[in-house]
């Protein structure tokens, strides 16, 4: 037994807010997907701070999944990147408001 | 014994208008064959019901019965009964269903595409006329409404799509509340019995709280006022009619509007007998209403299947004034009127359609002097005017009279207004016979006289006037049995089979 | 020859006229025309051969059941009485006659077959009304003749102004048919059936002002049909058809229909004295005014009309004191001598070649001695010669009227004899205007076919001498009429003494000729007078159709309009529009909402997360 | 030992992700959180989990960081000379909003009095892990793996260059 249960998700709540603000205040399409990078991780260290609390390896085998989607969605989002870049010269991601209504 | 009683009729008269209408999409890239499929399913469900009419139209009780389960986690079964009212309206329908085909025989563009919608059509109508169970009876209720929206749509005139979307949303909106209502009735039932069942017979004997009956009768009221249509819920029909393709038009007026009036006859009455006898007298109101309202507006029209939708307006009116009388002779009154109605409205539009094609104008003001160019089409188009308005005779006069005479004995008020209702309708329609047959000739080109398809067409119907108007009998005894069991208040028979 | 047989005497006209119908056009125009006169004389030939069955209560046959629902049973059946048969015989035979003179008149017209078998429709239709035993099917006949006088009036529909004058014929009338609709309603209703002997057996246990409402109800009906006051208009427009349908329908048949339901059911209506002295108060005042009428027109064929308006008048004044055999009697003289007056009529239109003016005629009588002599005949029944037929009838039902002695009824017969003067300078008028003085007719004298005259003979005869069928008895009669009717029922009589009688006729004597005086002092030398207010008046009928057309035609057409645009399109139709705006403007509005930037979207995003915490923090809080 | 080893490793861990998102340079960002994510990887080790530690070396900051890299160098996206970062009118609001997240979330985790509970020991042999993984989750080892091969389909199909498409800042072969 090292650290209490709370202190871990207190550590794993506080990276979430900081991948979250970066995500909000950044408008660089690079920095928005660095900053979910860092909301799952928060997410995936509060689940193995779980497991271990729990005696279960349950929570491992879900940060697995976890990566496993997020190696998928950077993959495409990244190629959504390389894509968007060429229609326009920015990846300023308020420039994309095509969906408009 | 019947030699078909071991066949799934009632499935056949269902399933075999949509396998017709498969076969026409199947076999588009053969010309032409789309119409000749499309007239023999329509010819092979006619010969059907036909022959049902004639072998079972004497006998008691529900003639043909089905009932399979379905869906029974919700308790949903696929149940088909016809009793003589259904037998009648699939009659009617089997018939002007051939000739929405004949007039519609050279239709374009995408013949095999109306033919199959057609045919759809006719597979919804049926179901609409045999399903027992709530929710098949909703599922065809829909199903006869699409093809209609795609007919209208696609092959009407000039403001096809406003039509096309205004019956849409009419008729949705008043079937989703009988959706919502149905399924709040199935609720009900489930929590009061323990079976939770869609099936008609079941529902009939649910408890209603009087506060709830009222909201849920509203409900299906409102669904089946939109189709019947009553004032002032009718708007959409004249715009529908008058941009529907003829066929559209005499499928609408023929046989679209009875579902609403068979409906409450069916459904409406025998689940909620408490708030729809106390609602009576607003029926009656309506009536009256559609019945001076309509007519007087039809006065008002130029185009001429304008003002046959509001005629069909006003002479609904007088179907659901026999409804709301409530005796033996002003229910069967109405339920003659509606067969009376289809025929003589489908005639009119059939006949509308054809002056189109020849004058390219419904316009009133633009036409005229017809008899001159086309006697024999003009002493037809005259025969089924005089037959709208209600030249003893002539069947009309029978479905109305009876009505008259049946709400005269319990309310001689509202009859003597309706009888009044029938100057209006003399007023209008020689308007449009006059406007349409009699005055100087407009334009100097030569027209072809009824065609020999044409002339197949309106004969028959021609007939179906004359025979309604002398002999009724014929299509009354049918319906006596149904109209007494409804007027007892008890909707079922014994079945054979037995119900779930 | 069993009594079904008595059905061919209306289906033989029904039959002939559905050939007509159906192949009247492929048809040469000999058979077709053959056709429509052979089906009208077998009638007539059958009713004198099946006559002997209408003695004594008559004979009651039925053929098949029309409607049967509940307690209501409609058969189709018929009641051969003397009544019916003496009714059925003047039908068919006027019909023959007219029948070959149109034959003679319609001798040009391209468009024969639609002609005959609409005639032939009309008497079949006209029969039903006359032998039906039940009030239903004697409504079938009842529009069956008011949708043929439609069809005929507008025959040549051509002109838009013939076709209007159809219309307006058939909406009147069946403004008319719905009281009597209501009153077959309200019948069926008391008594559970429409058969005629029925009801008429059963009548005498109604209350008072049932029944009272019951006669005004048959009253209105019988005015639709009959032109009478309120009902009137439509009949002088009605001379727009060809003259054989005037004679036909307009004079002989069709409009003196009210007068045989008011006969047919007087065993009902006799029972309420205040609808019976209403009856004969619309008779009278009918008979007035379109005697006033008569004296301004200037149309031959709108004279002869409105004398039709006011001598059925004159029938319904009977019906009202009770003498329905007197009534009787005067519709059959005014059926000969009228369709003679109208089909002479048309003989004299046929001359001038289609001038209908009558002031543009004169001196006729020396162009053509034959018509002069035929025309003679018809008027002086009209204006009740005596010795003459319509001297008789028409002084019996006068006579009937004085006999009551009430104040009320002596003021009917003081209007009835008025009348009586005024139509004999009216049938002077036409008479001197048309054959008298000097040709002011320019143009060619048309020559006429021989089928135009010489069936034209035997009803001049039987005109001038059908008054022997009902002579009263102080000219050495035997009242044959009013025996043979006895059973149709009558009101209670007055007999009047014999000098009573002597004066009556001399009265009548003395107003005929007071009435040709004065018509020869004004008219035998034409003088184009000039068109005074009061001529004109008279001449557009006491402007009923102006008054008519501001009443209730310009607001119908006017609510219509306001009904269609005002209320269907704009308030229906506009509230329902509105509701779908007002969807898609509120989708505009949120349509905003979407700005299509992803930090907007992230943004709200991290707002709805911190919604939710605070909604676990508050559980917290409060847990 | 392990206690102070976790308080230490978070601390950097926080740091290097703060510096992450603070960086106007995407490449000086993902290096930061390379670092963070090592970081984590210990941690992870030290909770028991040395299967997902590795993998997060592994597949986090080896595979999906580089991928950053190269696509941020690939595009040109370091900027030559320091560029304007996000301004406070745009980090104020993010701040309020993360600070108010953080206090509610924290507030949450100390009103439940479970967490105060020291995690006991804990180790997952890869065993234990693999056996959990390919029998009780197979079907979502099964869905995640057609997940990846419709991600790499996607990835082809949207990255492909196509020549109809004009693209500014590339050179068309």
């Amino acid at each position: 037994m090292i650290v209490p249960l709370s202190h871990i998700l207190g550590f794993s709540s506080a990276l979430f807010v900081m991948g979250l603000a970066c995500v909000l205040a950044r408008r660089d399409l690079i920095m928005i997907l660095i900053g979910i990078e860092i909301m799952l991780n928060a997410v995936g260290l509060a689940l193995v701070g779980a497991s271990a609390f729990w005696q279960k390896v349950d929570g491992q085998i879900f940060v697995i999944f976890l990566m496993a989607m997020t190696s998928a969605e950077v993959a495409i989002s990244l190629a959504m990147v390389v894509y968007l870049r060429r229609q326009k010269a920015t990846l300023d991601a308020d420039a994309y408001d095509g969906m408009k209504g | 014994m019947n030699p078909l009683s071991s066949l799934p009729i009632l499935s056949l008269l269902i399933w075999l208008p949509l396998a017709g209408g498969l076969g026409c999409l199947f076999l588009r890239p053969v010309r032409h064959a789309s119409r000749w499929i499309a007239l023999g399913t329509t010819g092979v469900v006619f010969a059907l019901t036909l022959f049902l009419f004639i072998t079972g139209s004497s006998k008691n009780g529900w003639l043909f019965f089905e009932d399979h389960a379905w869906i029974s986690r919700f308790g949903i079964r696929y149940t088909l009964g016809m009793d003589g009212l259904s037998l009648l309206m699939t009659l009617l329908t089997a018939f002007l269903l051939i000739v929405a085909v004949l007039i519609s025989w050279q239709v374009s563009p995408y013949p095999d595409f109306f033919f199959s919608l057609l045919l759809l059509i006719e597979c919804g109508i049926m179901g609409v006329f045999l399903s027992l169970d709530l929710v098949l009876f909703y599922l065809f209720w829909e199903i006869m409404l699409i093809p209609m929206f795609f007919l209208i749509g696609v092959w009407g005139h000039a403001r096809r799509l406003y039509a096309a979307v205004k019956f849409f949303l009419f008729t949705l909106a008043g079937s989703l509340l009988m959706l919502l209502a149905l399924i709040s009735l199935y609720l009900l039932h489930g929590q009061q019995t323990g079976d939770y069942s869609f099936a008609l017979s079941a529902l009939i004997h649910t408890q209603i709280p009087p506060n709830l009956a009222w909201w849920l009768y509203g409900s299906f009221f409102v669904a089946f006022a939109v189709k019947v249509p009553l004032v002032p819920v009718h708007t959409w029909l004249p715009d529908a009619h008058t941009e529907a393709p003829t066929a559209g038009s005499v499928i609408l007026a023929g046989i679209l509007l009875k579902t609403g009036v068979y409906g409450l006859i069916r459904f409406g009455f025998p689940l909620f007998p408490g708030p729809a006898h106390a609602s009576l007298p607003i029926l009656a109101v309506l009536a009256l209403a559609g019945i001076f309202y309509a007519a007087w507006i039809a006065y008002a029209q130029n185009d001429a299947k304008r003002l046959i939708a509001y005629s069909s307006v006003a002479h609904l009116g007088f179907v659901i004034l026999g409804l709301a009388a409530w005796n033996l002779t002003a229910l069967e009154g109405s339920i003659l009127q509606m067969v009376n109605h289809g025929i003589t409205t489908g005639a009119l539009f059939s006949m509308v359609g054809m002056i189109d094609q020849r004058a390219h104008t419904r316009e009133i003001a633009r036409l005229g002097g017809l008899w001159t160019r086309v006697p024999v089409l003009g002493a037809f188009f005259l025969f089924f005017s005089l037959a709208s308005l209600g030249l003893p005779g002539l069947n009309n006069f029978t479905g109305e009279i009876l009505i008259l005479l049946g709400t005269f004995t319990t309310h001689p008020v509202w009859a003597a207004l309706a009888l009044g209702g029938v100057v209006f309708a003399a007023i209008y329609m020689l308007r449009l016979v006059q406007g349409v047959l009699w005055g100087p000739t407009k334009g100097d080109e030569p027209w072809t006289d009824l065609s020999g398809r044409e002339a197949l067409v309106l004969i028959p119907l021609a007939i179906l006037v004359l025979w309604l108007g002398l002999h009724p009998s014929t299509f009354l005894e049918p319906v006596r049995e149904p109209v007494q069991l409804l007027l007892q208040g008890s909707m079922f028979p014994s079945m054979p089979g037995g119900m779930p | 020859m069993t009594d079904k047989t008595l059905f061919l005497i209306p289906l033989l006209p029904l039959l002939c006229g559905a050939l007509n119908v159906l192949f009247g056009m492929r048809l040469p125009r000999q058979l077709s025309q053959a056709i429509a006169v052979g089906g009208v004389a077998s009638s007539t030939v059958l009713t004198l051969v099946l006559w002997p069955l209408s003695a004594g209560a008559g004979t009651h046959v039925t053929l098949f059941t029309w409607l049967d629902s509940g307690t209501l049973h409609v058969p189709v059946e018929i009641l051969f009485d003397p009544l019916s048969a003496s009714m059925t015989l003047m039908v068919t035979g006027v019909s023959t006659l007219i029948h070959l003179y149109a034959i003679g008149y319609m001798h040009r017209d391209a468009d024969y077959a639609r002609f005959f078998a609409l005639l032939n429709l009309f008497v079949f239709a006209m029969l039903t009304i006359v032998l039906a035993d039940n009030l239903l099917l004697l409504f079938l006949g009842w529009e069956g003749v008011g949708f043929c006088s439609y069809a005929l009036i507008g025959f040549w529909y051509r002109e838009e102004k013939n076709a209007s004058a159809g219309r307006k014929a058939f909406l009147v009338t069946r403004v008319g048919d719905v009281f009597l609709g209501i009153a077959l309603l309200w019948l069926f209703k008391l008594f559970g059936t429409l058969s005629i002997s029925g009801i008429n057996a059963g009548a005498s246990q109604l209350a008072p002002h049932i029944l009272t409402l019951l006669v005004v109800l048959l009253l209105l009906g019988a005015c639709g049909k009959s032109a009478q006051l309120p009902l009137m208009t439509w009949l002088p427009d009605a001379m727009a058809g060809p003259t054989p349908v005037s004679a036909l329908i307009h004079a002989a048949t069709m409009v003196t229909a009210g007068v045989y339901l008011l006969c047919r059911l007087f065993p009902l209506v006799s029972l309420s004295s205040t609808g019976l002295a209403l009856i004969s108060a619309v008779g009278a005042v009918t008979a007035f005014y379109a005697a006033t009428c008569a004296l301004a027109q200037r149309e031959i064929k709108k004279v002869l009309a409105y004398s039709t308006m006011s001598q059925v008048g004159y029938m319904f004044l009977g019906v009202g004191t009770g003498a329905v055999a007197g009534s009787m009697f005067h519709l059959f003289t005014h059926a000969f001598f009228k369709a003679l007056l109208f089909m002479g009529a048309g003989c004299i239109i046929h001359l001038c070649g289609e001038e209908n003016d009558i002031f543009k005629m004169g001196g006729l009588r020396k162009k053509s001695p034959l018509v002069f002599w035929l025309f003679l005949a018809g008027a002086l029944c009209l204006a009740g010669a005596p010795l003459s037929s319509g001297f008789f009838s028409k002084d019996g039902l006068l006579a009937a009227a004085y006999a009551h002695g009430t104040p009320f009824y002596l003021t009917i017969y003081i209007l009835g004899a008025f009348t009586a003067l005024l139509t004999a300078i009216y049938t002077f008028r036409l008479l001197y205007l048309v054959f008298g003085g000097t040709s002011r007719f320019t143009g060619d004298l048309h020559g006429l076919p021989k089928l135009m005259t010489w069936p034209l003979i035997p009803l001049a005869l039987i005109a001038l001498f059908s008054g022997v069928l009902n002579l009263p008895e102080i000219f050495g009669g035997h009242q044959w009429l009013d025996h043979l009717l006895h059973a149709a029922g009558s009101g209670e009589s007055h007999p009047l003494s014999h000098m009573q009688e002597w004066t009556l006729a001399g009265i009548a004597t003395a107003l005929f000729a007071i009435g040709w005086a004065v018509a020869h002092w004004r008219y035998s030398r034409f003088t184009p007078a000039q068109e005074k207010k009061a001529v004109l008046f008279f001449l557009h009928g006491w402007q009923a159709d102006r008054l008519v057309h501001a009443t209730l035609i310009t607001p119908f057409a006017f609510l219509s309009r306001l009904f269609w645009q005002g209320a269907d399109l704009a308030v229906i139709d506009g509230i329902l529009e509105s509701l779908g705006q007002g969807c898609q403007s509120a989708g505009e509005r949120l349509r905003t909402l979407t700005t299509g930037r992803v930090s907007s979207y992230l943004a709200s995003l991290a707002w709805g997360l911190l919604l939710f915490m605070l909604f676990f923090l508050l559980q917290v809080v409060q847990g | 030992m392990a206690t102070i080893l976790f308080y230490i490793l978070a601390t950097t861990a926080l740091a290097a992700t703060w510096m992450c998102i603070t960086r106007r340079n995407p490449v000086h960002a993902v290096l930061y959180l390379v670092n963070a994510f090592f970081a984590l990887a210990l941690l992870f080790y030290l909770l028991g989990a040395p299967l997902v530690a590795a993998w997060e070396v592994i597949i986090y900051a080896g595979a999906i960081m580089v991928l950053f890299l190269f696509i941020i160098m690939m595009l040109e996206l370091a900027p030559d000379q320091p560029v304007k970062g996000p301004g406070w009118r745009r980090w104020g609001p993010v701040l309020l909003l993360s600070a108010v997240l953080l206090c509610s979330t924290l507030l949450l985790i100390v009103a439940d009095p479970g967490g105060a509970n020291g995690i006991p020991r804990y180790y997952a042999s890869p065993r234990t892990f693999g056996y959990a993984l390919f029998k009780e989750y197979a079907l979502a080892v099964e869905i995640v793996s057609f997940q990846l091969l419709f991600a790499a389909v996607g990835a082809y199909y949207v990255g492909r260059s196509d020549k109809k498409v004009t693209c500014p800042g590339e050179e068309v072969p």
